[in-house]
């Protein structure tokens, strides 16, 4: 027998036996699902921009409007179509109104109407889906089928119908939005609750003897969060253009309300003599949509449970 | 008293599972299956994958209804029709405070979003009220009977090791304090050297706590190792059951006897040294089986009387049964 | 296979019934009528409800519409006097269809090779471009999209006509204009289902067998990647087809689109419910083919539905 | 060179321009928007033609009025259809009974009101036989009118009171006019194609009586929805006239040709609602309040007129036009602040209310992209000249109309486009029993001017009783009239000759020509 | 001696990741001689895979590379070779057959296509030649209708009939060297048996030399010639199948040897379970892997890494229990040890 190596002190010779302290030890830092997710999406230099930029947008939509001593209603017939001054920062549109003012007035409606549109489509669609996905059979038969026949409804028919039922404005345009889209999310939500509840952990809870309710709400909805999270961000830039589309259409906001799709749409009626008109509000339309998509997919790498420990 | 003189806390007669695949196609996972489980006993059920282990386990458990045949559980029918509301709640309770399942994927079976701690304490709620203190006490006093630690409780599943994390699945089950439980596969995800770790847990605990199990696996020398009868399935049937050294000294199906010949043996000369009982061909479909030893095709004796009718499985004396016309 | 599609069928017009009857309900709750102008006093509008059968009871109306629609007949538009429904849109579709088609082709055909270019170059600049295109593609609302393109490519660089549709070069502004979202979607989609493919396992297989980069993309990475989106195509498919508004408004088309919203807006009752089953049916009928073409593209569909 | 010339003079003069929606229909007795009359203007000739205002012959050679203006005789010339049959007297009373009779459904029925017994038939009470129009033989024509109108003579040049051909409408049934072949023509085009919101295409009827007046081989009418695309089109030479929008009117303010279409457009008042506006002082307040200037300055870059009173100036009086024989100072277009507050201040000590931002006001518009600039402009002025509140509800077309007709509005902004150049069109709006008082003006004394009018015989007389009702309409606030429509026109300068007027028509292209060089 | 056809010589291969570093191999030799069946065990996560699949870079670059040591196939570094160079190599020269077959196979293509891939692209084979290659390779491993089944898409396939795809894809390019990697975990016993029958049928029919990666001691008792044991990315003891077996020099191999339950193992004597989990390889231990978990742990152990000893016949161990300042210790004996032979 032949020494390859040679250790020159006896004592590290002496038999210690197991580590039992190292050998079950948990090398990694005991981060909570969230703050793991949070830490990888940190560590996603796009997602945090986007993060800034649609924070920088919602903190301009409550002080943007104070900023200026204009009000984003009061026309004046000497300064209308004007360019961007030391007074209106970014001109002022074909009634004389202040646009600065107006586009973050419009931030106000468009974000308002982006993040509840589709907080309420996930809670309706997520808790139908929900159901749907959990119980199967008839249930769900007969939810595919509403599914089906909504689809097919104009979305316009209902939106003017909302305005006639509830007073025309944010509201009825939002309970429209959630009447005719929450099945996407409905659809989505049973397709990943039928995978989830065949998993083990919610045979196990079942044997544990835990309710219907428990599982669906401890066991089978934390586990999309996620995916409904990165679902719900993609959904917001739709909600928003939903409410320009309406706007193009004259089904928009009420006056003198406005919002970043309807100031597009009058920009893009002045597009070849007052450019800049167009420019603003599609400039924040599209950044909050860039945003908001960079940050569902940084959201979307955070929260994929496949990628943890990464 | 002798063992084979209680009444079996566990009887599962005639048992069939059917899966409708479609208009036409019926998938037999589990077919006419009776077996008894003593108190404190340990009964192996082996078999192929496929062959409707963790269906039978599943059944046993209520994660499946059965398309027929019984359950009795401590003397109460599991599946009879309760008569009303909160009877079957109170009933619900019960067998699920008896009986307990562990699972054989330590990764899904586990909810990545709940600490250890919820895991554990989830079957509480059977258990009746408990404060917190009180119930953090017996979360960590079950930590440490499967060899995990109050510093565990509030990790999650990820953080752990295959080993531990089955270990975490075993403390749930053990949550409820439960009379029996079927443990399917417990071992088949786990290296080599954490299956000794859990079924030396699993072996500890049933003397500790006079369980009973109903130890599911396809690893045939852990099943010889750890039960004291074995139950062999093929393609939703069983086709052989005895006592553990009884079946493995004189394997009587040639279904057993060949996959007997088959297990990998760590051991180079015996490795070498034994002649496998050669099986032709690949394990049929269980959908639309027809009325035949469902052996028949793979088997190296069968006989044209193999594929006239299903054999009825036979005492042979001893407990020891076997499905087979030709035995 | 002929069964499964019989069945669906039949589910599919179930669903429309419902669907038309729904609808049918919808418009008589809409405010106002058909025939609401400045100048209408009570007496003609009284003779006007009587020449549209209006004065009978609702449910003998639903049921006389059914009973024409079942016969495939919409019955006759309310705005444009004496002209059935079937004329309309016999004359309307073909232009969304047209356009629709096109958008699609550019849509599908850039969507995919972007999806594929910036999947197989993850992290690169290359990738960096196709992402940025792709958001900037779900970025613009269609209506800004439109007039932008118009306004340089036919208006500031008079490189392209401005509006109408009349010949190859007509097309091209309006058909990148509508497809261009759907490009951008379908870009998207490709590229992150080709991300979940290059890590599959059977990729790896083929490269052990030695297959070029190329023969790999094609054979194994694309055809299973696209599986997903296939899935989708069929909703994009019948909206893109049937029309759309904004830009059949914008460059002065005479599609689907633009009857549609008018319909509405005029509530030309038999005018919505024949443009509301032609959607649907699209509909249905889309999702079919996508159903049946999913079969096709994978093989693991087919058995199971028997 | 020559032979440039010569392929000049063979090309054929195509005239074209655009609508923003199809024109609904051709049917004659159907058609009820501006679209549908102008073509119809220049597919069908009535028994008269109005050119320019003035009232030409058109199938009627010659007609003979009764001294209590009641009875109207027309003597046909000997015109033929554009298939080649010859116009029959038979044609035009079919075609009358035709826009009355209620089985027929004409939405613009009440246009013949005023003919003998026109009510009745129209609501079923008689048939329409007793309606007075009448074939006295192939070439004479006999209507018989309710009461006097000078007017008359000019509406029986609108395609509702023109021949239709009775073989044709028994043959297509509801497919007449559907399609350019399902009808013939009598005017100076015919219609030869026609593809549904895409284009319609007009070419000279070799047949019209007056054929060789009729310089333009084409019409063609395409539909472009967007106002900015046509005027994009039109600068890139694919239309030969085209709207312009007010935005771009600067742009092209050497060479736009400016035009009253003859709409007015004014806020209705609802004063059988609830709210302040019943009362008078509080009307008036609003009336004052609003800055007609800045309004039209501000939503139409100046392009459109303020009004301050309520006719149409341009509509004829006995003489000349009305508004120079009657003028009218009204409100005045500026706002005059201290007039509206002391009027506000009156109505508030009636209405019991101490601060005036305690009254809230609806204000209901529809939803295009004007109408909501106007709300705007509106609620703005009334919030900071009165300090009330006013809310904007906009709301789609038809359902605008419907709670105008229902009357569940507090005011609206609407407008009134004329039928015929006669105060009255205006003026028949507000008495008591009309069906378009959706404000429920009620005025015994405005009733009783209008009534006079109508009986008279002695045009000034009528006209002074006319003028009075209007006046007696602005002292009780019970609109608030806001501007007259002065739209701008781009022409192609190779053309000659393009008409336009504020009744009946938007274009008129009879006489239009191209200029060769 | 002959040649060795796959040299391998103190290879490590990291993978950057965002947590770090993962030190997947950290110095591992060994080295595949002409015909002959090598077997590597060890436990999950220990670098098996991503050791063989070095050998025809099949590991995904980046986030992986090679931080040191040569990997020679037939004396050519496989890692100074070109991309072009790998194909020519990959199915001709080194076949592999992964453990999954329901996913290593794509699940859109039919088999046949699949293994006549082997084929595509190199220069000499025409199609019809690709063609009746792959069926008489389907044929060889046991597929019977191959005319049939060829035309099948993997889903319309069994299990152990997908692994004899698997087979044929690995072999029907005639190489040298097949690598395979758990090739019978996902199957049954009887099944497992069937297959690796084949296997070694196989290779003395066509004289392939085999590498095969496992966890499971009895397949490489029934197959190996030589056997590496491998612990936290590092090969721990190598040897025939024997020396292994019945002269276990290493306490981690006698620890998995003593772990395994086995038909003749009594009920009532507890398994001796090694106690622990493996290192995690973002932060291995400076020293010995198993320091942690071995019970003849020494203070060495814990900080530095244990040179290689060479036993008799071939047989190595890296173990400071070899050491000679170490107290000797007597590993437990599984079978009859020297005295059997
Ligand atoms: N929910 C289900 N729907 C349809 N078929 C099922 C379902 N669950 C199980 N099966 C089928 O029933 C048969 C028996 O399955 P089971 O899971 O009981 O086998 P097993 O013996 O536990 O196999 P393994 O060793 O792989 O766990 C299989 O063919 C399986 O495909
Ligand atoms: N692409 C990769 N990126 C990052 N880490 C990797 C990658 N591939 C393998 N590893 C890591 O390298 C280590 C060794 O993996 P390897 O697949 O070689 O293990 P193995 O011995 O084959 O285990 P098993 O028996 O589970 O197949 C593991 O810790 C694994 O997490
Ligand atoms: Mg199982
Ligand atoms: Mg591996």
């Amino acid at each position: 027998m032949e020494a390859i190596g040679d250790a020159p002190d006896r004592s590290l010779f002496e038999r210690v036996g197991k580590d039992r302290a190292g050998m079950e030890a948990i090398e990694r830092p005991n981060l909570t699902y969230w703050q793991d997710a949070w830490r990888r999406l940190k560590a996603n230099r796009m997602a945090v921009f986007a993060l800034c930029v649609v924070g920088l947008y919602v903190v301009m939509a409550v002080v943007g409007p104070w900023m200026t001593s204009y009000s984003y209603t009061a026309t004046d017939a000497k300064a209308t179509d004007a360019l961007p001054s030391a007074a209106h920062w970014f001109g002022t549109d074909m009634l004389g109104r202040d646009l600065w003012s107006r586009v973050w007035m419009g931030a106000r409606t468009s974000l308002m109407i982006g993040f509840v549109a589709t907080l309420l489509n996930t809670l309706v669609g997520g808790l139908i889906g929900g159901v749907a996905g959990y119980y199967g059979g008839a249930v769900d038969m007969v939810l595919m089928r509403v599914v089906d026949v909504l689809y097919g409804i104009p979305y316009i028919i209902v939106a003017i119908l909302m305005m006639v039922v509830m007073e025309p404005g944010m509201g009825s345009l939002i309970v429209a939005m959630v009447v005719t889209r929450w099945i996407g999310m409905a659809r989505f939500v049973r397709g990943e609750v039928m995978r989830v509840k065949e998993s083990d952990f919610v045979a196990a809870a079942r044997v544990l003897g835990a309710s219907d309710a428990t599982i669906l709400v401890r066991h089978i909805m934390p586990n999309l969060m996620g995916l409904i999270i990165t679902n719900t961000m993609m959904a917001i830039p739709n909600a928003i253009f939903t409410e320009a589309f309406l706007s193009f259409i004259g089904l928009g906001i009420q006056p003198p309300e406005c919002s970043w799709g309807l100031l597009a749409r009058e920009g893009s009626q002045t597009l070849s003599i007052y450019p800049l008109k167009l420019f603003f509000p599609a400039f924040f339309i599209s950044t909050t949509m860039l945003a908001l998509n960079l940050l569902g997919d940084g959201l979307r790498d955070a929260l994929d449970p496949r990628l943890r420990g990464e | 008293m002798s063992v084979a003189e209680r009444e079996p806390l566990l009887s599962v007669s005639g048992l069939s599972k059917h899966f409708r695949m479609s208009r036409t196609e019926v998938l037999k996972a589990v077919d006419d299956v009776s077996f008894d489980v003593r108190e404190g006993e340990t009964v192996g059920l082996v078999g192929e994958s496929g062959c409707g282990k963790s269906t039978t386990g599943r059944c046993i458990v209520r994660l499946h209804e059965p398309t027929a045949g019984a359950v009795r559980f401590a003397g109460e029918d599991v599946y009879a029709p309760a008569g009303s509301r909160s009877a079957d709640r109170e009933r619900k309770r019960r067998l699920c405070k008896g009986m307990q399942m562990v699972f054989q994927n330590p990764y899904s079976s586990l909810n990545p979003r709940m600490t250890v701690k919820d895991i554990v304490g989830e079957g509480f709620a059977l258990v009746g009220r408990l404060g917190q203190k009180e119930r953090d006490e017996r979360i960590v006093e079950l930590l440490r009977t499967v060899g995990l630690g109050a510093e565990h409780m509030s990790r999650f599943p990820h953080e752990f090791s295959g080993g531990q994390r089955q270990r975490i699945g075993i403390a749930r089950a053990l949550s409820v304090d439960p009379r029996f439980i079927v443990c399917d596969e417990p071992i088949s995800a786990l290296d080599v050297s954490i299956q000794a770790q859990v079924i030396n847990m699993l072996k500890r605990l049933q003397a500790e706590r006079g369980l009973t199990y109903l130890f599911v696996a396809h690893d045939l020398s852990v099943v010889k190792y750890i039960s004291d009868r074995v139950i062999v399935m093929y393609l939703g049937t069983v086709v052989e059951q005895a006592g553990a050294s009884e079946l493995y000294r004189s394997p009587l199906h040639p279904y057993t006897r060949a996959l007997f010949s088959a297990i990998p043996e760590a051991d180079p000369r015996v490795a070498r040294g034994r002649a496998r009982i050669p099986l032709k061909g690949e394990i049929p479909s269980p959908v639309n089986p027809r009325d035949e030893c469902r052996f028949a095709d793979r088997c190296p004796i069968a006989e044209p009387v193999c594929r006239s009718r299903r054999p009825p499985l036979r005492d042979m004396g001893d407990g020891h049964r076997v499905a087979c016309h030709l035995a | 296979m002929g069964r499964y599609i019989l069945k669906r069928i039949l589910i599919s017009l179930a669903t429309l019934l419902v669907l038309v009857t729904v609808v049918f309900a919808l418009v008589r709750l809409m405010p106002g009528d058909p025939f609401s102008s400045e100048k209408m006093t009570p007496q003609v509008r009284q003779n006007l409800e009587r020449y549209y059968g209006f004065d009978k009871p609702v449910l003998e109306q639903y049921l006389t519409y059914m009973g024409r629609l079942v016969r495939g007949d919409l019955g006759y538009s309310m705005k444009y006097a004496n002209v059935t429904v079937n004329e309309i849109i016999a004359k309307a579709f073909p232009y969304s269809a047209d356009l629709g088609l096109r958008a699609l082709a550019i849509a599908v055909s850039v969507g995919l090779t972007l999806g594929v270019v910036s999947a197989l170059n993850r992290k690169k600049p290359i990738d960096a471009v196709c992402v940025v295109v792709a958001i900037i593609g779900t970025s613009i609302p269609d209506f800004i999209m439109g007039y932008v393109l118009q306004y340089f490519f036919g208006i500031r660089w008079g490189l392209l006509p401005i509006a109408q549709y009349k010949g190859f070069a007509y097309t091209i502004l309006p058909s990148v204009g509508l497809g261009f979202y759907t490009l951008a979607l379908v870009s998207r989609l490709m590229r992150s289902s080709m991300l979940e493919v290059v890590q599959q396992d059977y990729v790896k297989t083929a490269r052990a067998k030695g297959a070029s980069r190329f023969r790999i993309v094609r054979k194994h990475m694309i055809r299973n990647a696209i599986l997903p989106i296939v899935t989708v195509l069929g909703p994009i498919t019948a909206s893109v087809l049937t029309g759309t508004f904004v830009i059949e408004s914008i460059f002065a088309i005479p599609g689907m689109g633009k009857f549609y919203v008018s319909s509405v807006q005029s509530l030309d009752y038999t005018l919505v419910l024949g443009m509301t089953v032609f959607f649907g049916a699209f509909l249905v009928t889309a999702n079919l083919i996508v159903d049946v073409l999913y079969g096709i593209v994978d093989p693991r569909i087919r058995v199971a539905r028997g | 060179a020559p032979k440039a010339e010569k392929a000049e003079a063979a090309s054929p003069k195509v005239f074209r321009f655009s609508y923003a929606s199809d024109i609904p229909t051709l049917d004659p007795q159907m058609g009820n928007s501006m679209p549908s009359a102008t073509v119809a203007f220049h597919i069908f000739d009535g028994l008269t033609r109005m050119d320019n205002g003035a009232v030409k012959p058109g199938i009627a050679e010659s007609w003979t009025v009764s001294d209590d203006g009641l009875v109207y005789v027309f003597k046909l010339r000997d015109a033929k259809w554009s298939d080649g049959q010859p116009i029959k007297a038979q044609e035009f009373e079919y075609g009358i009974r035709r826009l009355m009779d209620p089985a027929a459904a004409s939405p613009y029925s009440f246009l013949g009101l005023l003919i003998e017994n026109a009510d009745a038939v129209n609501s079923g009470k008689m048939p329409v036989e007793k309606l007075g129009v009448r074939a006295v033989d192939d070439k004479t024509v006999e209507l018989r009118l309710a009461y006097p109108a000078d007017y008359f003579l000019g509406m029986l040049s609108m395609c509702q009171f023109c021949a239709t051909r009775p073989d044709l409408v028994e043959r297509y049934g509801k497919d007449f006019a559907a399609t350019p072949d399902k009808n013939v023509y009598d005017g100076p085009f015919m219609v030869k194609e026609w593809a549904r919101e895409d284009r319609m295409i007009l070419v000279k009827n070799p047949n019209y009586w007056n054929a060789d007046s009729i310089a333009l081989d084409e019409i063609d009418i395409l539909i472009v929805p967007d106002e900015n695309t046509a005027l994009a089109m039109f600068d890139a030479g694919d239309l030969d006239l085209v709207r312009v929008p007010p935005a771009f009117v600067e742009k092209y303010k050497d060479r736009v040709v400016y035009y009253y279409d003859g709409s007015n457009d004014f806020i209705k008042l609802n004063m059988a609602s609830k709210g302040p506006l019943s009362d008078r002082d509080f009307r008036l307040a609003l009336n004052y309040a609003v800055d007609r200037q800045d309004f039209v300055d501000i939503t139409t870059k100046g392009l459109y007129d303020a009004n301050p009173r309520y006719v149409l100036p341009q509509v004829a009086g006995v003489d000349a036009a009305y508004g120079t024989e009657y003028p009218l100072p009204g409100f005045g277009v500026r706002a005059d602040v201290a007039k509206a507050k002391d009027h506000l201040a009156k109505a508030m000590a009636r209405l019991g209310v101490a601060d005036p931002s305690s009254i809230e006001i609806e204000f209901l518009t529809s939803d295009t992209d004007r109408s909501r600039a106007q709300a705007e402009i509106v609620q703005d002025q009334w919030q900071k000249n009165l300090g009330i509140k006013v809310v904007v509800k906009q709301v789609p077309y038809r359902q605008r109309l419907d709670m105008e007709s229902k009357k569940t509005f507090e005011t609206v902004f609407t407008g009134w486009a004329p039928d015929y150049s006669d105060p009255m069109t205006y003026l028949e709006l507000w008495t008591s029993d009309s069906p378009y008082n959706h404000g429920s003006y009620r005025s015994a004394k405005y009733d009783e001017y209008v009534a006079f009018a109508r009986k008279s015989t002695d045009k000034r007389a009528r006209m002074d009783a006319l003028f009075a009702a209007e006046k007696e309409l602005l002292a009780d606030g019970a609109i608030v009239p806001m501007q007259l429509r002065r739209e701008s026109l781009l022409v192609n300068p190779a053309f000659t000759g393009v008409g336009t007027y504020f009744i009946g028509t938007n274009y008129d292209l009879v006489h239009a020509d191209r200029a060769s060089k | 001696m002959p040649e060795a056809i796959l040299d391998v010589q103190d290879l490590s291969y990291s993978f950057r990741t965002y947590g770090g570093e993962v030190q997947a191999v950290r110095g591992v030799s060994f080295e595949v001689m002409p015909g002959e069946v090598v077997g590597i065990v060890g436990e999950s996560g220990c670098g098996k895979s991503v050791t063989a699949q070095c050998a025809l870079r099949l590991n995904p670059e980046p986030p992986g590379f090679r931080r040191g040591g040569r990997m020679l196939y037939k004396g050519e570094d496989v890692f100074a070779k070109g991309e072009r160079e790998l194909r020519r190599m990959r199915g001709a020269e080194i076949g592999f057959v992964f453990q999954d077959p329901m996913t290593y196979l794509n699940p859109t293509m039919r088999v046949g296509a699949q293994v006549e891939e082997v084929f595509a692209g190199r220069p000499g084979v025409s199609r019809r030649e690709a063609r009746s290659r792959a069926d008489e390779m389907l044929a060889l491993v046991g597929i019977s209708d191959v005319a049939r089944r060829r035309e099948q898409y993997p889903h319309e396939l069994s299990g152990g009939m997908k692994q004899r795809v698997m087979i044929a894809m690995a072999l029907v390019g005639r190489p040298s060297l097949i690598i395979a990697d758990e090739p019978t975990t996902s199957l049954d016993v009887t099944i497992e048996a069937q297959i690796l029958e084949l296997l070694d049928d196989l290779r003395r029919k066509l004289g392939t030399a085999i590498v095969l990666i496992t966890h499971d001691l009895g397949v490489i008792a029934k197959m190996c010639d030589r056997v590496y044991v491998m612990y936290g990315g590092k090969v721990v003891e190598s040897g025939g199948a024997e020396d292994i077996f019945y002269r276990t020099a290493h306490p981690y191999t006698a620890g998995l040897l003593g772990s395994v339950a086995r038909l003749e193992t009594d009920c009532d004597e507890e398994l001796k379970a090694i106690e622990g989990t493996p290192p995690d390889l973002f932060s291995p231990p400076p020293g010995c892997p198993f320091a942690a978990r071995c019970d003849y742990a020494m203070r060495v152990c814990r900080e530095s890494p244990a040179p290689e000893y060479r036993l008799e016949g071939g047989h190595r161990v890296s173990c400071w229990l070899r050491h000679e300042y170490a107290e000797p210790v007597e590993l437990p004996a599984r079978c009859a040890p020297e005295a059997a032979v």
